[in-house]
């Protein structure tokens, strides 16, 4: 791994899904890199992809395929990598908080026992034995699962899981949804990831619960220099703890840059809207439907621009023609048909 | 946990007194006097209406039916289930020589099922749509299908007279055990295959999959230990709930296979309208069987935390 | 063949061939609870329990725990105990152990009084004169006796036998070793026998009720089998090491008809069924030729059968419609009663399939029948009961005397159907009769009484199988295969 | 929230659409073979032999004669022989031009009592299906539409009739009142109505707590009629699932009844009963065991397949005994 390089790197990733009724383009040519120690968010609408994105980086697009694009992790790109690589890659480099802690947990297992299995493999992702992590006896080391348990307990700690000594054998259901998260958490640090990727990882979780989550990946961020890619619908949570932010919109980068600049000065209709309908008052849990029109269904190719359809500025142009991406100042871009929206300058279009 | 078992034992109970009614009911509406039956077996002899009357006092076979109930009930709750028209053992006694037998087949039947239908049923979600998702589902289709009493004669056709591995029949040994296990385990099998199928196919689309190869789990990991463990919770209610068809084919394959089990031993009594014995059975039975659906209950809430603690959940 | 005999299953003893061991196939469960007076464990076959007398093969009466017996008076009989008999523990059979067997075997079997005429409990039936002799009191005047003790249930046994512990103490060639309850009994030689210690040392005899399983056995379970299935008599002489032995037996398997019951109390009902039956048709068919068209109660083998003088019933549907219209039947439904477990050396299903040739023979000289099938014990009870019409046995004794089906029509007991007092009175003749040639004489009549009223339908004389290892030697063909010496059996190595 | 971005709700969605697409490839044509494996029954269960009723004579009378003692509701044989008449002569015979699929130990035609088999076969099938179906969903909607005491005390008495194992009590049932098929069938729909009365009783009850029904209540639309509108569309789906299940359950059981002796007395042509009959001559005269096991493993599985078809196409949740064969 070289210093020069982004940690991630998504290169035009396409992710379809096959269906009955036709291909899904979940994700058409998204392109975007997360830098060492860095939080980047990617912001959308439901159906707009992000989750896609998110699960074809750590490779658990299934059913879906990456049909093109690459991902670059520390230099190596995941979409062509076998098995064994994805394993330590997942063991060892990359880890995912899921949004809805109420699934995300086996509920059969204890907590601790699903925090020490992501230790036992980021001990030794290529050495793993069935009859070992079913703890049949013989073959299995009691004594080190027992080592396990108990950093399980330390890393409960770590994440603000109160009086974790007394929940080593709590099962899941056992906990509330914040400390489920919390345990996520845990079981993703259990890795010691260079990259976390947190898909709505406090949707679920009640105002208070969610701003002691973030302040906990903000902490981790920077004590443990982790760089952690966000997926969120909430341009607040965007707001307060990102660096970077990534515009998704049915599949494709509407809008990318530096959160200061882009939450001030938005360029795209799309992201404009987006703030537009985010009055301060509105609490973190509403849901970016103030847009008038829905969502495409992401069926099919398409052409043109995806948000035409919903856009005032929208032209026949932006139905039919191809979607430039226009560079803006401060190492931001864009995708529009018309430049002079963005308030661009029509030279920087690609 | 100890409040739902004892809440399940009470409506228990109420079950167990209607099938208690029912056996003994069984009984008194079946048409011949049971006094005319047992004087003219001991005596060999058509008693006459004077001995007739004189057994019937000397039983209580005049009382009032709800006393003859609860004589009966008493003896029952002694472990005593009367006495047979024909043989001078109890009944009580009958029972026991044979349990074991019908016992040992039971257990031999599931061990069957499970070695059987746990790779069948794992392969099967994991290799959706392939060839041996296919096999096996025409296999458990068949196995649904096909009559046991039939399954076993074909068996000992083909395992006993042309490759001779095992005994035509008999019992008490391991190797008499085995085709009557296979013929009873097959339907058991066929059940939970299909169970197994959907429920890892569901398993596998939950999330917490996602989580387990997330962490990098190899994926056998991911499928027998996060996801089988899962599966098998909707599977232990069924197997459970089969305690009731191995008592059913228990009848049928020892029948075929000559094994003197409890099944056997019914098909006697019935055929034989030694009444005493069929209620005896009857009664035994299904209070295994309602016994047995409670320990399903019990086993089930342990193998699924959630539910383990905070009582019925149903 | 021989080696894996027996030890099939115990995975104990090695191939190639010992003679220590035999094992018999049998179609009867000797199992049975039914037979708790005798340690658990039929008389019949087993040879662990012995009779004072015994059945030869052409039905004569042997000496064999009693050494002599004689009528002392009408009701009277004194019997001579054997000297040096040994039981199994080792005590010295005496007149005593004989009373007590007698007396337990009354007690537990009423119908004994009627089988034998033992007198009653009270009345001393039987009484030890001194060591050696004992002397038996018959109800009635009862030539036959002796023919009829001649019996492998007037078995002589010591007082410690004990049927719920598999226990039976008794002076036969064989001990009892081992009981599996409907499995198997083992028996072993008794080297002290009286009449010479027995060929082989150990004899295990298997308890196969379904007969197609026992022929299969043969394949490698079993040295001797009886009763293979007709069906698969063929396939067993197929196999060179396997010999199926026929013998004809005593015993003929007949229609009771209820003669007390519209509309089979009516002579002409009963005629008609048996002009209906062609019994050279189930013979050559059914049976494959393995038995022989009989025409009376009571088999050609027996010293007093009226075979040759009674004119069979020869199949004529003619006719027998014609005595359907004559009598009173109304088209009534007749009960036809058998029963599913095996009688005496005959397999259920045999039952079964003559019940439906029967039925379809009925069928059509416009009869309806109904065939109800049950355990041996039902069955029995309804024929005693006197529920049904017709009621289908393997009829035979397993003594030295052939009489029973006499009783059956003997008006003298309220389960059995009357034939009216002139047949009463010469059933009676014979049995009281002083001299063998009286008795016969009175029993051939009776025997054409009973076919010209029709009592019954005479099937076929049956003749039964065994099926047998080449190497098993001394196995001796006997009309009752209950006195099938074991006592010689052996093996070549 | 956003569960339509998951793939696993992708996942769910494809199972419903292209899985289920390759699924049905497969399955139409097991679907279709059962489709053809029933109508061969039912056409042999009506043309195998005459069907001839006997007319009452209070009709005939009535009638001043016009009526014949027998009507003939179906005069053709497609049967070769008759499946009674027995021919020893022609005993144990291999299957050839005269009889296609042999004789049995009576030397009757197999091919024949195997067709009028069907018709016995089906005819127990749709009687005890009915019985049981009718039986059941008359209690299921009392005890779900009255509520209270009556629920409780019918409930009750499901609850103690599924204390015994099905087939056992069938069979206890049939050994009591005598071998006989109108036993079996009796004691087959004293058990079988249980599983109706539940899912019907189910679906009245949840129907009774939608809040149209308490709207339509407050409107003054009777409750009967309630019912009717509201329960019969909800309930049929799992009632028809569950009926042509216990079709195959039922045919499996007459066929194992029989078998233990307890059901169809001989010479009826009953699948279990033949293949009971054949069971001293499998090796000698194979065709008598096996044909009637074939038989009736085909109308079962065609059974199965047409349950489980419709289970995915009317109700996926349905569950039931029937998922097997019930130890037979």
């Amino acid at each position: 791994m070289t210093d020069d390089r982004p940690l991630l790197e998504v290169t035009d990733l396409q992710t379809h899904f096959e269906t009955d009724e036709g291909t899904v383009h979940a994700v058409k040519g998204a392109s975007f890199t997360v830098e060492q120690g860095e939080i980047v968010g990617i912001v959308g609408e439901s159906g707009s992809g992000k989750s896609v994105t998110a699960l074809s980086c750590i490779r658990l697009e299934e059913p879906g395929e990456i049909v093109s694009g690459s991902i670059r992790f520390r230099g190596t790109d995941v979409t062509t990598a076998d098995e064994r690589r994805l394993r330590r890659m997942r063991g060892q480099g990359m880890a995912m908080v899921f949004q809805d802690p109420t699934t995300t947990l086996n509920p059969v297992f204890r907590v601790s026992e699903q925090i020490a299995e992501a230790l036992k493999v980021h001990e030794d992702p290529d050495s793993q034995r069935l009859l070992d992590y079913l703890h049949v006896p013989p073959f299995s080391d009691r004594s080190d699962w027992a080592d396990k348990r108990r950093r399980a307990v330390d890393l409960m700690h770590e994440v603000g899981i109160p009086n974790p000594d007394e929940r080593v054998d709590a099962y899941p259901h056992e906990f509330s949804g914040g400390m489920r998260q919390r345990a996520m958490l845990a079981i993703a640090l259990a890795r010691e990831p260079d990259l976390l990727i947190a898909d709505e990882p406090t949707t679920a979780l009640d105002v208070t619960i969610q701003a002691q989550l973030l302040e906990r990946i903000r902490n981790l961020n920077q004590d443990l220099g982790m760089a952690v890619l966000l997926i969120t619908h909430d341009l607040g949570v965007i707001a307060e703890l990102c660096d970077r932010v990534i515009v998704l919109y049915d599949g494709e980068v509407m809008e990318r840059g530096s959160v200061d600049r882009m939450l001030i000065d938005p360029r795209h209709p799309y992201t404009r809207g987006l703030l537009e309908c985010l009055p301060q008052t509105t609490p973190r849990q509403s849901r970016l439907s103030s847009i008038d029109g829905e969502v495409p269904d992401q069926i099919g190719p398409g052409s043109g621009c995806p948000f035409a359809p919903r856009c005032e500025y929208a032209v026949e142009e932006c139905r039919t023609g191809e979607m430039p991406r226009v560079r803006l100042e401060d190492g931001r871009d864009a995708k529009c048909c018309r430049p002079e929206v963005l308030d661009a300058d029509p030279a920087e279009v690609e | 946990m100890y409040r739902f078992i004892l809440r399940r034992a009470v409506s228990i109970v109420f079950v167990l007194f209607g099938v208690s009614v029912t056996t003994f009911g069984m009984v008194v509406f079946t048409p011949g006097d049971p006094a005319e039956i047992v004087l003219r077996e001991q005596t060999a002899q058509n008693p006459s209406q004077e001995a007739i009357r004189e057994f019937r006092a000397e039983h209580g076979l005049d009382d009032p039916i709800p006393v003859q109930y609860l004589d009966w009930m008493a003896d029952v709750l002694r472990g005593d289930l009367g006495q047979s028209y024909y043989h001078d053992t109890p009944v009580t006694t009958m029972i026991i020589r044979r349990f074991g037998d019908t016992a040992e087949l039971a257990v031999a039947a599931i061990l069957v099922a499970l070695v059987i239908s746990i790779p069948a049923g794992v392969i099967s979600a994991v290799h959706t749509g392939e060839l041996p998702d296919h096999a096996s589902q025409l296999g458990s289709l068949l196995g649904v299908s096909m009559p046991n009493f039939w399954l076993g004669y074909l068996l000992i056709v083909v395992f006993s007279l042309y490759l001779e591995l095992f005994p035509v029949s008999g019992a008490g040994t391991v190797r008499e055990l085995v085709l009557p296990a296979v013929t009873l385990g097959s339907g058991i099998a066929a059940i939970i295959t299909r169970l197994l199928r959907s429920s890892m196919l569901d398993v596998l689309e939950a999330e917490y999959i996602g989580t387990a190869r997330s962490k990098g789990l190899r994926e056998r990991i991911v499928v027998y230990k996060h996801a089988f463990r899962n599966a098998l919770i909707p599977v232990v209610t069924i197997v459970g709930l089969q305690f009731g068809y191995l008592l059913n084919g228990a009848v049928i394959v020892e029948i075929v296979f000559q094994r003197p089990g409890l099944g056997t031993l019914l098909i006697e009594a019935i055929f034989a309208r030694d009444y005493p014995i069929v209620q005896g059975l009857v009664l035994v039975i299904a209070v295994l069987f309602v016994v047995s659906n409670l320990l399903v209950d019990v086993a089930y809430r342990y193998i699924d935390p959630r539910i383990r603690f905070d009582g019925g959940t149903r | 063949m021989a080696g894996v005999a027996g030890c099939f299953g115990d995975g104990g003893e090695p191939e190639g061939g010992t003679a220590e061991q035999i094992t018999i196939g049998l179609h009867s469960d000797i199992t049975r609870e039914f037979w708790e007076l005798y340690g658990g464990v039929s008389p019949y076959w087993t040879r662990v329990l012995e009779p004072l007398l015994w059945v030869g093969p052409d039905f004569d009466v042997e000496p064999w725990l009693a050494v002599d017996w004689e009528r002392t008076d009408k009701l009277t009989w004194e019997f001579t105990i054997r000297e040096d008999v040994q039981f199994h523990n080792g005590e010295e059979l005496l007149a005593d152990h004989v009373v007590h067997s007698i007396e337990k075997l009354i007690e537990q079997f009423p119908q004994a009084r009627f089988s034998w005429r033992f007198a009653d409990l009270e009345n001393e039936p039987v009484r030890a004169l001194d060591d050696r002799t004992v002397e038996f009191t018959t109800r009635e005047e009862f030539a036959g006796f002796a023919a009829g003790i001649a019996h492998n249930m007037v078995a002589v046994q010591h007082p410690e036998t004990d049927g719920s512990e598999f226990n039976a103490v008794g002076t036969g060639p064989y001990e009892l070793v081992d009981v599996e309850r409907e499995q198997n009994a083992r028996v072993a030689a008794f080297e002290d026998y009286w009449g010479g210690a027995p060929a082989t040392p150990e004899l295990t005899y298997r308890v196969i009720v379904d007969p197609m399983t026992r022929s299969l056995a043969m394949e490698d379970e079993l040295d001797v089998g009886f009763q293979p299935p007709k069906a698969q008599v063929e396939s067993l002489r197929s196999n060179d090491a396997i010999e199926v032995r026929e013998q004809l037996s005593s015993r003929v398997a007949l229609v009771n008809f209820n003669l007390e019951r519209g509309p089979t109390d009516d002579a002409d009902l009963r005629r008609a069924l048996n002009h209906a039956v062609s019994q050279e048709t189930i013979v050559d068919s059914i049976l494959e030729g393995l038995g022989k068209p009989a025409r009376g109660p009571i088999g050609s083998i027996v010293d007093y059968s009226a075979y040759d003088s009674l004119p069979p019933y020869e199949q004529d549907l003619e006719s027998a419609r014609g005595l359907v219209d004559r009598s009173t039947y109304e088209g009534e439904t007749l009960k036809l009663e058998i029963s599913n477990e095996a009688q005496a050396d005959w397999v259920p299903e045999q039952s079964k399939v003559l019940a439906e040739i029967i039925k379809d023979n009925a069928d059509q000289i416009g009869v309806d029948i109904d065939i109800r099938v049950s355990e041996y014990s039902a069955f029995t009870d309804a024929w005693r009961a006197k529920d049904g019409h017709m009621y289908m046995f393997l009829w035979g004794t397993k003594s030295g005397s052939s009489d029973y089906i006499f009783f059956r029509y003997h008006s003298r007991e309220n389960t059995h159907f009357s034939l009216g007092e002139e047949f009463d009175s010469t059933v009676t003749r014979g049995e009281r009769a002083e001299s063998n040639e009286e008795r016969f004489e009175a029993f051939i009549e009776a025997q054409q009484m009973m076919m010209e009223q029709a009592a019954v339908l005479p099937m076929y004389e049956h003749v039964y199988l065994m099926s047998v290892d080449r190497s098993v030697e001394g196995l001796d063909p006997h009309p009752l295969s209950e006195f099938i010496e074991m006592k010689n059996l052996r093996m070549e190595r | 929230m956003s569960a339509a971005d998951r793939p696993q709700a992708w996942r769910r969605r494809l199972d419903g659409t292209w899985s289920r697409r390759l699924r049905s490839i497969a399955e139409d044509r097991l679907d279709l073979l059962a489709w053809v494996i029933i109508a061969a029954l039912v056409v042999s269960a009506v043309f195998a032999k005459p069907i001839r009723l006997t007319v009452p004579s209070v009709l005939q009378t009535l009638s001043g004669g016009f009526l014949a003692e027998t009507v003939t509701l179906q005069p053709l044989q497609l049967a070769p022989h008759d499946p009674i008449d027995q021919n020893l002569a022609d005993r144990l015979h291999p299957p050839s031009r005269e009889y296609p699929l042999g004789t049995d130990q009576l030397g009757r035609d197999i091919l024949s009592r195997l067709m009028v088999g069907a018709r016995i076969s089906l005819s127990v099938g749709v009687v005890v299906v009915s019985i049981s179906l009718m039986i059941g969903t008359a209690v299921g909607v009392v005890s779900g539409y009255l509520g209270g005491w009556v629920d409780e005390a019918v409930m009750r008495i499901v609850d103690i009739v599924l204390a015994f194992p099905g087939l056992l009590l069938a069979l206890v049932v049939a050994g009591i009142l005598g071998p006989s098929l109108t036993n079996i069938m009796i004691a087959l729909a004293v058990v079988g109505w249980t599983q109706y009365a539940r899912i019907v009783r189910g679906s009245v009850l949840s129907v009774k707590q939608r809040d149209f029904v308490a709207a339509a209540k407050l409107m003054g639309v009777s409750e009967p009629r309630l019912v009717s509108t509201h329960v019969i569309p909800n309930v049929i789906g799992p009632v028809v699932i569950l009926a042509t299940l216990d079709m195959a359950y039922v045919i499996l059981a007459t066929a194992g009844l029989s078998f233990l002796g307890l059901g169809a007395q001989p010479p009826t042509p009953e699948w279990g009963t033949m293949l009971s009959q054949g069971r001293h001559h499998l090796l000698t005269a194979w065709w008598i065991a096996n044909v009637p096991g074939v038989a009736i493993m085909v109308a079962v599985l065609a059974f199965n397949i047409l349950g489980d078809s419709l289970r995915d196409l009317l109700d996926p949740r349905v569950a039931s005994r029937l998922e097997g064969k019930g130890g037979l």
